[in-house]
């Protein structure tokens, strides 16, 4: 027995591009993301660089017509539990955790977010703004569909008995009673697109994350640059609520840790620098950097539009040197310029540029697929001669981030790629003669 | 037929039903003014998205028979699509409904209920008189052909040959040389992780002799190409025979290479072709052949690895050379532990996760990195600013430059051939840089490997693969395609011939007919963005579904 | 009642019946020519409120374009209108409706006996102004009025055929005693009500314009005689139409001329050079751009047996071509071969487009 | 109605044509956010702000609009590659001729409004009729001589 | 003026000018350096002139290869002669210097081909309009023969947008014939593209007379010009602001549409406001009369030429046809050529060159030309400041 519909883990910008692909090529997609909106990272961004396209014009388009896609069921708050059987004749057990909100219902109207009682951090929004108990992460959230947040539920927590968003809907869509239900999904094969995380800054206390408020890591500055985040892209240190005169952007944070250059920080660094200098044509801003990485052949030129006119580059040439103080309201940078020397540098604010690690479920989902990971702890791919698509199991494949570090073209070109192999691989799959085929039927 | 119109106002719970005055939007419909001789049906539902709501929806439009259909409900982006759905299913032709965005435009941006209720009334008095110029439309299906032609058979042509062939889709391989394999044939290791580079490509040469359904054309070239996603005309050039070779293919794959810049007119590099300076292509080739080795024959003791040459002159950076410096680096000390590498760089760039630990390595092979500020090179004496220090000289017996890359001559050629556009480093250029990177301007034509941009080995075929994957997916076997039904189109009897639209269209989608001399659409191709109307003074196009009659509609109610 | 008196001159009493069919609401506006009071410019104005017709000149001697041309634009009229027309383009107009550019549905037809007009130069010239009394006492009195256009001292069917409402001018005894308005259909007799006004029971006869028809006949023949030299022929035409830069301002302003695109701007009458270059081996010259005297050929066939002779061609004619007259000519000619009078009544068909099976038999 | 009375009740008629994939998503994105708009816009959805040729903004104009919007994708992000770069030359070209003729060419605006900037939406359309407002009915609705 | 390196070569014009050309073409046709000339031939009723293509030399007796008035553009004989592409006639067009121009335009609309064509220019002393010249073919003849034999412009003869000309001399022509500042005798033939130095080379004329009073004489006029040029533009721009302005302006016309039909550049084969698209519904002309109170036709009378203005001044070489066509003697020519001075300005563009600029709307510069950015920026500075 085998199939032709497909799992992709992950709705990404990689997981979204693979799914809209092999639904045009007529399969059927599951595409499984454990968020209740899917976009990925990409929707955080205000601009993506080297053309500082807005984000959202860019992405938009696709999260509707993946959401519009007949052939693609989207699965959000859903996780792969358990996958059997073979290549082309998987079982894939997804968990999808309860909504709390009828999706077919719902009209995404938000009539139910005011009447809440209750208000807690919006991590989507990197704990930078409040969100109700019943929410969508941000404004334009697709699909345009709260979700209840049991935890914090006055009533699903149990503390006590609240039904104000149920009697706020008029559509009957909000339903505390949702449970979480699994499902089997019979899939030919899987794409493994669950994308990236960040390195965790904290693990570095010369760096003073946590410790100062001004030190913010790239999704931070992100939101808070965002026309759509939580200061509707007022630039404001949080807590001093100062707007920032000078910013200290600091490369390769987490590079040596981790043992490789994620090949996108230096580009986001220097549209962080556009950014600042967009909005706040006064301050000064300064790159901190050793290696210089803009491999594409258009980075070159951003860097150049950046380097001088946006932004001071200075060499910094060694992170254990490199210290993050408190200093007032602002804090001070100590850093090894290139001949070794100490210097000081004043600022209100300090970006961390920090490295691209394995997103935190991948080991966990590797064991559910029972893939391997490398020694970085991103997906492994087959064939130690050229990089590809190919898990270690044959029938599953990675794309984007979750097999490294890259920028979002790689992603792209790593999930269309991605397509022509599984096509390539359900093809191979198909029995090749009549009786095969009718064995096939049996199943 | 007289005219009757179903108009439809979705309450959309209270998002509609209570900041807009329904029943008195209901009301002052059938007294409109100016449409006493059409039958207007005015009607609200509760939630006319809802599975109910499409139901009684497609009931109403069969059993009152409306010739057009008004629905005053929620943005176009929402629910456009589910409503033209509906009148498919119902045997209304879609392009004669006409959703009106009373929500995000009316009740819940003006929050005075009167108001939004006025410009809810305003809005729909327009839409009335829209569908009435609207027209029907009809999509339309192409017989495709799924073979695919590749230009290029280098590691990236060859990879996306071998993706694309089987059964029923023929692959037509053409190589501008006599021989598969292109350049990286003749490395002795391939990035990133030094596996035997020769033995990988032959392989994969074979396998493409060996594949019935790849037709390789060596010592040819591209001479035309017509035609459109899934329907190409091509005509191959197979230098020796005098006929042509007449194609019909449903895609095109550039996988044309590049070609290291000369680093010979350099300013900042003098030497003479009698000083031992060597390209990285050289070297690779010594290597492959009887070894590396001086004019002389004897083996070099000291080595200069200079990176980066020509980067600022080229304005990017190649990706690729750092990592392949250290590769030869390492050809230099496989040879003899002894021989001393120097390696000049700026910026190591090492985007792949494991490059870095290949840059250790090297470290670990004892070759010596030195960041420079600045570096000149007369013979095989370099002079550098070593980063934090002084401008100082050392003299080698070899110096090997990595100079950058570049797209290889006839590139322009190609461009032109295939009108597809090229980006200011003279490389293809993507339809859209991130988000959709293989593909061109022009739909069914693809650019792989390192004529998109330099990439290494690896890359290319991941590229090529990516191709594949959009061709798999676009064309299948026996499939069909439908193409945009908002089109343009061109009013014959108007048309003066100009070209304008024809410049100004950015997919290739406007030809020129000699015959009659006038532009003429090939509704293929055109995305319907109707630049090409707004570019024609003699209002000789039609965007179909956005006429200026139809725009005019809604602008003389907005001004009653 | 059939006709009904008003005790002011025509164009005063023209006015007072306007003020009456729009005040009274029976009609939503009115087309009529306007005078700027400030400017002196004319225009034809779409009026639709009283204060609108202050500036209203409905029987000035002007013609800016054709009347009837700009009616069919207005029509079908979801709305009644009441339309003040010359009798010529009272005939253009119906001849559009004829070929479906218009319809004659809600709307009231207005036309009077009608003096002739100024060439457009006299008109936006200094003194204009003052001429106009003078010019409304000739017309009473039957003359032909000097420094009229050519077209209008020649025209002899300054009577309008087939209005709902005629006013007694031009030629008509007793005009300047009071504005005689003569009702012709029931539409007219119904949206005359309330009129204030002499009412009586006579009907228009063109009998008492005999004598003005009579002269203006024979200035025609004057014209027409002195129009092309002895022998006319093609040789003829060339003389005439050899300075016709090829504006087609001529086709453009006629109300008949309706199509969109006329034939001899479209495609079919582009040549490739390789043609050129086989006229010019044969005759050894040609005239560029080609086909000026074709284009006025063409024209005539197409049109000159519907030509009204509003003279507008002429107007516009940069080169000063008498144009309308030469058209006159040949479409009294085709016309008389079907006797077709050119917009006397719509129920009239257009000769090419019937036959008679008993016509032409002289042809064989 | 007289000119006072008119300058008094005028809420402006703006016609604004914004193309489908940024600015009428902004727009979209403003409304779900339940921002205050004014009500003298009236949105026409236009797939490209290059659609929107001379003769239609000419025809809009003198049909009596009191303000034109043009708006759409920022430079660069155009859906189509290149469409409001030619937008932007067919206004400047329009804009020139309204000023050389003294038409108000304040009347005709051109804006660049991305998908995410719901609120930018909000204070481009609320600024421009609040101009349009200060500046009173386009006269051409007060002419019988045209 | 292009290079002060220019030669030329004399050319004999002792009985006088236009029978000096005449010869030229006579030659050129003879030791068949052309197979045909394009050329104004006076028409057979002596009313007028007509441009006539012919490659009988004895023909050329009735050329006037500078007549004095310009019944038609140049421009537009040329595009129907060659709108459909090329032959394989050579062909010499002898042309004033704003018909070039205009040629140029429809070369770059692919309105007219010119490889097989071969321009020919003279220093223009304007043209006589074309009503004084029907009205008075002989006393026109006579005062524009002495004009080009004086080689000076007589403002009080000639039409207004030649007074205010400063492209009366050298245009990207093949050759031209310079007249201003040079003995009466005399003429000289200016090789002004490789193509016009072929013609010359063929017929065996050498380039060797110095050309450099002739240029001066030129630039001198120009420079006064300029002065006059602007100051009258001016002038016309200042009569014709706001609605006011604009139907005072155009009261008196008729919609006949002449100026656009005459107009060389404006090369649609029917104007969109006489199409189908333009045509608004009688139920909303009536409305917007109802609401306005009235409303004047022929209608759209400014939209036409605002328009018009849209549309092809970046194209506008001022020859001043329009202003000859109109029957309410409106100064269409005057009115135009202001605004072209303005719209082209905002694209650094100069109509009429052949310098391999292309039109304004068919490219764009992703960091715009000043004007379009002030313009655009005003717009968005506009919007920053209520932001």
């Amino acid at each position: 027995m085998h199939h032709e519909n497909v799992v992709v883990v992950g709705a990404g910008l990689a997981g979204m591009k693979a799914s809209l692909l092999l639904a045009q090529a007529g399969k059927k997609v599951h595409l499984v993301e454990t968020l209740p909106l899917i976009g990925g990272k990409t929707i955080k961004n205000e601009e993506s660089f080297p053309n500082l396209e807005c984000s959202t014009c860019l992405v938009a388009p696709i999260q509707q017509a993946v959401l519009q896609n007949a052939d693609i069921e989207t699965m959000t708050l859903s996780a792969v539990e358990k996958i059997e059987g073979d290549k082309g004749n998987f079982t894939v057990t997804v968990k999808k955790a309860a909504r709390y909100v009828k999706v077919a219902d719902c009209i995404g109207c938000g009539m139910c977010y005011e009447p809440c009682p209750v208000s807690v951090s919006n991590e989507w929004e990197e704990n930078l703004g409040e969100r109700k108990a019943i929410y969508v992460p941000c404004a334009g959230s697709l699909p345009n569909v709260p979700t209840v947040d049991p935890e914090h539920c006055l009533k699903l927590s149990g503390k006590e008995e609240c039904n104000a968003c149920v009697e706020a809907c008029m559509f009957g869509a909000v339903n505390l009673e949702d449970e979480d239900e699994t499902v089997e999904i019979e899939a030919g094969a899987v794409i493994v697109a669950t994308g990236s995380g960040v390195f965790d800054v904290s693990a570095l206390p010369n760096l003073g994350y946590g410790e100062f408020p001004g030190v913010y890591t790239p999704f931070e500055f992100e939101r808070l640059f965002a026309s759509n985040g939580p200061t509707l892209g007022e630039l404001k240190i949080r807590e001093t609520e100062k707007v920032p005169g000078k910013i200290a952007i600091i490369h390769c944070v987490g590079r040596k840790e981790r043992g490789y250059c994620s090949g996108v920080c230096c580009m986001y660094s220097f549209k962080f620098a556009h950014f600042l200098k967009k909005k706040l044509p006064e301050a000064s801003v300064y790159n901190l950097h050793s290696d210089i990485c803009v491999m594409d052949k258009s980075y070159q030129k951003f860097f150049d539009g950046v380097n001088g006119t946006h932004s001071e580059m200075l060499y910094n040439s060694s992170m254990e040197e490199l210290k993050v103080t408190g200093d007032g309201d602002g804090v001070k940078v100590t850093y090894l310029d290139e001949a070794g020397k100490e210097n000081e540098l004043d600022v209100d604010m300090v970006i961390l540029a920090a490295a691209m690690v394995p997103e935190e479920g991948a080991s966990g989902l590797a064991e559910v697929l029972g893939i391997d990971l490398d020694a970085l702890g991103f997906f492994k791919v087959r064939g130690d001669d050229v990089v590809s698509v190919e898990s270690s199991r044959e029938g599953i494949f990675i794309a984007g981030t979750a097999e490294g570090p890259k920028d979002s073209q790689s992603s792209v070109i790593q999930a269309e790629a991605a397509v022509g192999k599984v096509l390539a691989f359900l093809d191979s799959c198909r029995p090749q003669t009549a009786e095969a085929a009718a064995a096939d039927r049996q199943g | 037929m007289k005219a009757k119109i179903g108009v439809y106002v979705c309450e959309c719970g209270p998002n509609i039903g209570q900041t807009i005055d329904i029943p008195k939007v209901l009301e002052s419909i059938p007294k409109l003014e100016g449409y006493e001789d059409i039958e207007l049906v005015p009607k609200s539902f509760g939630l006319l998205c809802s599975p109910d709501g499409k139901e009684h929806l497609k009931k109403e439009i069969t059993e009152n028979g409306y010739t057009h259909l008004v629905i005053a409900a929620c943005s176009p982006r929402d629910h456009d699509a589910t409503f033209m759905n509906v009148c498919k299913e119902a045997g209304l032709n879609p392009y004669l409904y006409k959703i009106i965005n009373i929500r995000e435009h009316c009740g819940w941006i003006i929050h005075d209920k009167d108001a939004a209720t006025d410009k809810a009334i305003q809005y729909i008095r327009s839409g009335i008189s829209r569908v009435l110029y609207q027209s029907e439309l009809f999509e339309r299906q192409l017989e495709i052909t799924p073979d695919v032609l590749v230009i290029g058979g280098g590691v990236a042509g060859i990879e996306a040959a071998l993706s694309l062939a089987c059964e029923d889709r023929k692959v037509y391989l053409a190589e501008k040389t006599g021989e598969l394999g292109g350049k990286a044939a003749r490395f002795s290791s391939l990035l990133p992780r030094q596996s035997q580079g020769a033995d990988i490509i032959k392989q994969k040469i074979e396998a493409v002799e060996a594949n019935e359904n790849i037709l390789v054309f060596l010592n040819t070239e591209l001479e035309s190409s017509i035609g459109f996603l899934g329907n190409f005309e091509v005509v191959l050039d197979c230098d020796g025979d005098e006929e042509k070779t007449d194609l019909k293919v449903g895609a095109i794959i550039v996988a044309t290479g590049y070609r290291m810049s000369d680093p010979g007119g350099q300013s900042g590099y003098e030497y003479t072709d009698a000083d031992e300076v060597y390209t990285s292509l050289e070297i690779e080739r010594m290597n492959a052949g009887g070894g590396i080795a001086l004019r002389s024959g004897d083996k070099p003791g000291s080595v200069a690895l200079i990176h980066c040459v020509g980067r600022q002159e080229k304005g990017y950076c190649s990706r690729i050379c750092c990592n392949y410096m250290m590769k030869i680096g390492g050809y230099f000390k496989g040879h003899s532990e002894a021989t001393q590498v120097t390696e000049f760089f700026f910026d190591m760039c090492l985007p792949h996760k494991a490059d870095q630990q290949f840059f250790d390595k090297s470290v670990g092979l004892g070759i010596d990195f030195k960041r420079v500020k600045t570096i000149g090179l007369s013979g095989t004496s370099v002079e550098f600013t070593e980063i934090g220090g002084e401008q100082q000289e050392m003299n080698f017996d070899m110096v090997v430059l990595a100079s950058a890359m570049e797209p290889p001559e006839g590139t322009e050629a190609l461009a032109a051939l295939l009108e597809i556009d090229l980006d200011e480093r003279g490389f293809f250029k993507e339809a859209h840089q991130t988000t959709d990177p293989v593909a061109t301007s022009i739909d069914g034509i693809f650019v792989v490997g390192a004529s998109q941009g330099p990439r290494d080995v690896s890359d290319s075929m991941l590229l090529a693969q990516a191709a594949a994957g959009r061709i798999r997916s676009q064309l299948i076997p026996g499939g069909k395609i439908v193409p945009e039904v908002k089109v343009s189109e061109i009013l014959e009897a108007y048309c003066t011939g100009c070209r304008t639209c024809l410049e100004v269209c950015g997919y290739g989608a406007i030809y020129f007919d000699d015959q009659k001399g006038i532009s003429v659409v090939n509704e293929a191709v055109c995305r319907g963005c109707g630049n090409c109307f707004g570019s024609c003074p003699s209002g000789a196009l039609r965007t179909k579904h956005f006429t200026n009659r139809q725009l005019f509609r809604e602008v003389t109610e907005a001004l009653k | 009642m059939s006709s009904i008196n008003l005790d002011m001159s025509a164009p005063e009493g023209t006015v007072a019946l306007l003020r009456h069919l729009l005040g009274s609401g029976k009609v939503s506006a009115v087309l009529a020519l306007r005078k700027s009071p400030d400017t002196g410019a004319y225009d034809i104005g779409l009026i639709a409120d009283e204060a609108g017709l202050d500036n209203a000149a409905p029987v000035d001697p002007v013609m800016l374009a054709n009347t009837g041309q700009i009616l069919s634009s207005l029509t079908p009229a979801k709305k009644p209108l009441a339309v003040v027309l010359k009798p010529c383009e009272l005939r253009g107009f119906v001849e559009r409706v004829k070929r479906d550019q218009g319809s004659l549905e809600n709307v009231l037809t207005i036309s009077y006996t009608c003096g002739g007009v100024f060439p457009l130069e006299k008109v936006i010239g200094e003194s204009f102004a003052d001429a106009i009394p003078g010019y409304f006492k000739r017309v009473a009195s039957g003359e032909i009025v000097e420094g009229t256009r050519e077209a209008c001292r020649g025209c002899e069917r300054f009577i309008p055929s087939s209005a709902d409402m005629t006013i007694a001018m031009a030629g008509a005894p007793g005009s300047t005693a009071g504005c005689c308005i003569y009702l012709n259909t029931d539409r007219a007799r119904e949206l005359a009500e309330g009129l204030e006004g002499k009412q009586s029971d006579d009907e228009f006869d063109p009998a008492m314009t005999r004598e003005l028809a009579a002269k203006r006949t024979a200035e025609k023949e004057k014209i027409f005689s002195s129009l092309t030299p002895a022998g006319g022929g093609l040789d003829a035409l060339i003389e005439v139409f050899g300075k016709c830069v090829g504006c087609h301002g001529c086709g453009r302003v006629c109300p008949i001329c309706y199509c969109l695109l006329c034939d001899f701007e479209s495609r079919s009458f582009d040549y490739d050079l390789p043609y050129f270059e086989k006229e010019l081996a044969g005759k050894g010259a040609l005239r560029l751009p080609p086909d000026t005297i074709f284009f006025h050929l063409g024209r005539m066939t197409h049109m000159s047996f519907s030509c009204v002779g509003c003279g507008l061609c002429s107007d516009v004619c940069p080169v000063g071509i008498p144009v309308a007259h030469i058209f006159k000519k040949v479409g009294e000619h085709t016309a008389s071969l079907f006797d077709y009078v050119a917009g006397r009544d719509v129920e009239e068909a257009i000769p090419v487009m019937v036959f008679k099976e008993e016509e032409f038999d002289e042809l064989g | 109605m007289t000119e006072v009375q008119q300058e008094r009740e005028f809420t402006p008629r703006i016609v604004g044509f914004l193309c489908n994939w940024c600015t009428y998503a902004a727009a979209d994105l403003a409304g779900s956010t339940k921002l205050e708009i004014s009500p003298a816009l009236t949105v026409i959805r236009v797939m490209c702000s290059s659609r929107v040729d001379h003769n239609l903004l000419l025809t809009t104009f003198f049909s009596g609009a009191d303000g034109i919007l043009i708006a759409g994708c920022h430079p660069g992000d155009c859906h189509y590659g290149k469409g409001n770069y030619y937008a932007r030359r067919r206004y400047a070209v329009l804009k020139t001729v309204m000023e050389g003729l003294g038409l108000e060419p304040e009347r005709l605006q051109l804006s660049w409004v991305s998908a995410s900037e719901g609120n930018r939406y909000a204070d481009v359309v609320n600024a421009f009729s609040k101009k349009i407002k200060a500046l009173g009915p386009n006269p051409i609705n007060r002419r019988r001589d045209f | 003026m292009s290079d002060p390196e220019k030669q030329g070569a004399g050319l004999e014009a002792a009985d006088g000018i236009k029978s000096a050309v005449r010869d030229f073409l006579r030659k050129a046709l003879e030791n068949s350096a052309a197979d045909a000339v394009l050329v104004p031939v006076r028409t057979p009723a002596e009313d007028s002139y007509a441009w006539i293509l012919t490659n009988d030399p004895n023909l050329l007796e009735k050329a006037s290869p500078a007549a004095p008035t310009m019944p038609v553009q140049g421009a537009k004989a040329l595009k129907s002669l060659t709108r459909k592409g090329e032959g394989t006639a050579r062909v010499i067009a002898v042309m004033r210097p704003c018909e070039i121009r205009a040629a140029m335009e429809l070369f770059k609309l692919n309105q007219v081909h010119l490889d097989n064509i071969t321009l020919i220019s003279y220093d223009c002393v304007g043209a006589v309009p074309l009503q004084d010249y029907v009205g008075d073919p002989a006393g026109s003849e006579e005062r524009f023969d002495s004009m080009l034999e004086a080689r000076k412009t007589d403002a009080a003869a000639v039409k207004p947008v030649c007074r205010i000309c400063v492209d009366f001399s050298l245009v990207d022509s093949d050759v031209h014939i310079g007249l201003m500042g040079l003995a009466g005798e005399s003429a000289l033939l200016v090789p002004n593209s490789e193509k016009g130095q072929a013609l010359l080379d063929t017929m065996g004329i050498a380039c060797e007379a110095d050309v450099s009073g002739w240029m001066q004489a030129v630039s001198e006029l120009k420079a006064e010009r300029e002065g006059n040029r602007s100051e009258a533009l001016s002038a016309t721009g200042a009569g014709l602001q706001g609605l006011d302005g604009l139907s005072a302006t155009f009261a008196d016309c008729i919609g006949c549409h002449n100026c656009q039909s005459v107009c060389p550049i404006c090369y649609c084969r029917q104007c969109y406001f006489d199409s189908e698209a333009a045509r608004q519904d009688p139920a909303a002309l009536l409305d917007t009369a109802i609401a306005r109170g009235g409303m004047a036709f022929p209608g759209n009378k400014v939209m036409f030429h605002t328009g018009r203005m849209a549309h092809m001044s970046l194209s506008c070489v001022s020859c001043g046809q329009c202003t000859d066509a109109c029957p309410v003697s409106i100064p269409v020519a005057d009115i135009f050529s202001y605004m072209a001075r303005l719209t082209q300005a905002t694209f650094e563009y100069v109509a009429g060159r052949n310098d391999g600029e292309p039109l304004p709307l068919r490219q764009f510069k992703e960091d715009e030309v000043e004007k379009v950015h002030e313009i655009v920026k005003g717009a968005e500075e506009e919007e920053a400041a209520h932001e």
